[in-house]
């Protein structure tokens, strides 16, 4: 097994720094300007590498990875209302924050990848950026299904469309995708890659310092709410993540695609999902799903689960497939 | 006191996704001077809106509408129905505006 | 005014520092509904706070309270023997609330 | 309101270009307490200022004085003759100030 | 001609979050620190190549070039008054824009040429810097030249004149080619190139999905205004570009310099100049003389334009000069 | 002697953009964003280098610098009160200021010895880092000592600790220092060096742009104050740096570290030691302390006195040490 890279030692110097109540805070402006530049360098990476399939032999394999990635709120949704006895919002919100996926721990996923050498298919982030669509949309179906409305309560369908399908992170996602595509294909590539390929580590770097803040702060709030929800920040992923990892193997991505969709199924949302929520299920509580999804998976994602995760890839490519 | 007039003084909290439809009220109402501030947080009926923050992008505005005795009955009557739509807070309250700049209200 | 509420409105402006002490404060006295704005300069008994200097990194904050009068006097009873700690000032006035939106109060 | 003390607050819109002659305005008038926003847009006579438009480069800046009615008073004498120069508004109205931090009035 | 650069997709890509009405926002210090790199970035970068030239050689071809540029808002002044019907202060206002100068577009034309492999020279940034005084001055006489002034109404020569010379543009710009120009001589280049020579395309990239985010909200305004101003804001950019390549050629400029000259000369301004009108012809409309600037002539330039120029460039090249 | 850095002209366009009443603003999250990076770069490069050590044999001489980084404000402390005639309260709160370090300072130090192709050991980094301990300590103390307190008025030592030791520059050094040296050690400082090292001298330059527009502010504020505290600030670190050049050649550092312990005890703090002091003695001005350090002491450091600790460090390594 690979050492752990330095970049994910970032998180940790900011957790600490909360726990310390250091004075260190990070511009909100930076962060925000981190995360842009991470989803189009994601996209855009991706989309080079994409340069070099057919786009009409990907799609089909690509939407089924996306369409069975809803397999993972409607096993989430089950055990949070039965066995953690969440109500029925408080579980579907739940549910469509880990159906849904964090970009940054794709991308410690890539760095993981890039460190032992290994390449992946490009359309992943493509894939990533789709899959938000039906966990959040089920995830929201789950939360509202048979539950008596209230005089005047519709869920408000149409608007969460649009915040889905107009989420920041699908578009520069998706943005990225096509024209790292694009540059791909017109063999133009060379100047945007000083930026969005080469200072990928060092942006991701500080933008786990400014995760670790944030998650120090979330994590308290989610031990207060008991060791269930702990006990499934970890365990659920490890499932989400070996499903994953069957499918991509199923359908022959190669062993770093392989990990990379387990790091998807197992990933759960911080941003698009707690805002898509909020308009849908209002009533859900989102000091729980965000206190779950940042103080507890995310940090144990890439930190335990990601190398996990490539000893499943590995696992599953030992098999012969046929 | 002298060289003031006796004003209302309207105080409106709403959430930022409405603004843009209070705005278009404002000038329905031939409202000719009111201050916007931004990134508000606060505590209402739909929960806390930290402004410390930077996951929740949520936050509040403040519009400070000052105008005459008149125009200010008109206007909160029209914007009395939107409010509960609007969600946030309303207020009136009374002020001297000190006579000298240019007419704005 | 019809369809207005007699109110009392607390502005309260303490240093950054002390938010937190003052939201649980707040919290204490079921306080239902409030407004915090941030980044605010100021002169005070502690010296000026420029709101353009970016070396200076002292902040103050607004925190606005809106609420009916018995728990505006309860608020101002213990407010008042902290805020010799907290510093900055505290303001009341009178104010009408328009009624419409969910009560947050 | 025990405990409290009947005051004057002050609140002055001004364009941010103006900000630091109104701050010199105010040291002359021996103000030793005031509050600063800043980032404000708004509608008044020179047009909209948006507070969402990163283009428009201009913003205003509220200024809030608290003190007592003789200083106010002073204070609005020899404001009122640069309003004109200053745009922007200037309101008067009553308060209560909660006795307890150290004095910056 | 050369394939569109992947760079100015990223315009469209804002144009189409704008458009969809994304939650995409970029923090205004993010887009406030991007121009702040990009100037010092063009000056820099025509400050090292400066250094091979004569500056004594280069000074009077240069001031000409800065006063022809005069030129321009005497042009547009009287279609805009007389064809367009707009007001005399509205008509030297958006004169001023339109002599004035775009860091970007020139930016899009200085990637372009990388592009297509073609040099400059690199005094072209500091004219850029320059053009703005006589565009600005001769625009606000325009719009104030026998003007009946109301009382107390005094045009604010020196206040204006301020502005102007202590802009952050010309600030930046002159700074950035004296800094270059020192290091390029001193031999001092290599450690600053990093960031502002090899990042540029990569800023300019995000830069560009803020100016479509920005222009897909001005569009909406400039339309209402009628056709006159949107054939306007295509037409007459093209006819100052021709001027330009001509004055360029004329000077003996190399062909890439040729094309830069009628990029600023056909680029038009919507941060300078508005806040230069702003104090000197208050009375002057914004939202035309913005939105006509970036809704209209800026995405013109950077997608059809500048190729155009370049097209202009090489075939008064193809004419012997003597 | 070599020439002066284009970096630090930087520095002096902020000076004049500030002293011309330029528009120019730098963002707030710009500049808080910048001293970030600097603060993880110049801890990681260190970091990284100091994994050629052996850090047994580095932390006692290591140690012994940092107290003896005690006798900077020790000696500051007389003549301010004595010959300045400062207040206790200021005298001790300028000693600690100019006991502690300015990053930037240092930044610009390690760039003139990258110029003239010196290296340095990596530790200086921690060191600079622990620096602010004994110096902040021994300002309080002095402001303190055998002052007559008011009633209520008690010296906050846990607060102003707490303060010290979780401050943003300590944590953000001393996690760059470790985590540069596990990547060092690991051999992982490949992907982030592109960021942390390639764009080091880009970023200073934009830091420093910013730096000459806040001394400009305050340098009109320390003039008011006389000539007497001026000439302390030009004289004092001249004096602090040659007792730092004598240590360092002491402990046997190379040329390179000598001049750069020589410019952490010639510098002085304009961000720690005036948050420090604001807690620990806010009855002193901080308009003076922070005038004369960022107004005075901080421009002469990186124009006249970094090549001065170079001529310094040399002068004593031409001395044989047995
Ligand atoms: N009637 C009013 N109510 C609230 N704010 C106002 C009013 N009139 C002016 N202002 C504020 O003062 C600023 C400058 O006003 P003016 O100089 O009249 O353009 C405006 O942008 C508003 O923020
Ligand atoms: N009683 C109150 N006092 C002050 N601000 C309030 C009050 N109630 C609501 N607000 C403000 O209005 C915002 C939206 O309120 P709501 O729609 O009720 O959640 C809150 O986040 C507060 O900023
Ligand atoms: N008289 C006053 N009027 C308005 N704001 C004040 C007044 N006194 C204090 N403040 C505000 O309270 C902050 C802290 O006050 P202090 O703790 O007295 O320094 C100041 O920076 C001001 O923003
Ligand atoms: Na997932
Ligand atoms: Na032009
Ligand atoms: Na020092």
């Amino acid at each position: 097994m690979a050492t752990i890279q330095p970049v994910v030692f970032f998180f940790v110097l900011g957790v600490l720094a909360g726990v310390v109540k250091s004075d260190l805070k990070i511009p909100e402006a930076l962060y925000k300007s981190l995360s842009i530049f991470l989803l189009i360098a994601i996209g855009f990476k991706g989309g080079v590498s994409m340069a070099k399939y057919d786009i009409m032999e990907v799609l089909p394999i690509a939407s089924a990875m996306v369409v069975l990635a809803a397999m993972v709120p409607l096993t989430a949704y089950p055990i949070l209302r039965f066995v953690g006895k969440f109500s029925q919002a408080d579980a579907g919100s739940i549910s469509a924050h880990y159906g849904s996926v964090s970009a940054v721990t794709f991308a410690v996923g890539v760095a993981y990848l890039a460190n032992i050498n290994q390449t992946s298919e490009g359309y992943m982030a493509l894939i990533m950026a789709l899959m938000e669509i039906p966990a959040l949309v089920t995830g929201v179906i789950l939360a509202k299904a048979g539950a008596n409305k209230a005089e005047g309560e519709k869920t408000q369908w149409g608007k969460l469309l649009h915040e889905i399908l107009t989420g920041t992170s699908l578009i520069l996602l998706i943005g990225g995708v096509i024209i790292g595509y694009y540059a791909g294909v017109t063999n133009n590539v060379a100047p945007l890659d000083k930026m969005y390929m080469d200072l990928f580590m060092g942006v991701l770097a500080l933008f786990l310092l400014e995760m670790g803040l944030l998650a120090s702060a979330r994590l308290k709030a989610v031990l207060e709410k008991g060791v269930f929800i702990v006990a499934f920040g970890i365990l659920f992923p490890l499932t989400a993540g070996l499903f994953g990892a069957y499918v991509g193997w199923y359908f022959q991505l190669s062993p770093g695609g392989t990990m990379l969709l387990a790091v998807l199924y197992a990933s759960c949302s911080y941003i698009a999902a707690p805002a898509a929520m909020r308009i849908a299920v209002p009533e859900a509580d989102p000091a729980v799903s965000i206190g779950a999804s940042l103080g507890v998976t995310f940090p144990f994602n890439i930190f335990v689960g990601v190398p996990i995760y490539w000893q499943m890839a590995e696992w599953f490519h030992s098999i012969p497939l046929d | 006191m002298n060289n003031t007039k006796a004003m209302k003084r309207i105080d409106i909290v709403i959430g930022e996704e409405k603004f843009d439809n209070l705005i278009e009220l404002l000038s329905e109402n031939k409202i000719r001077g009111y201050s916007v501030l931004r990134k508000i947080g606060g505590l209402g009926s739909r929960g806390f809106r930290s402004p410390y923050d930077i996951l929740m992008q949520e936050e509040n505005v403040l519009v400070v509408v000052v105008c005459e005795i008149d125009p200010a009955e008109n206007l909160i009557k029209s914007i009395q129905p939107k409010l509960k739509d609007f969600g946030g807070m309303c207020l009136v309250s009374d002020c001297l505006w000190v006579e000298g700049p240019p007419i704005s209200y």
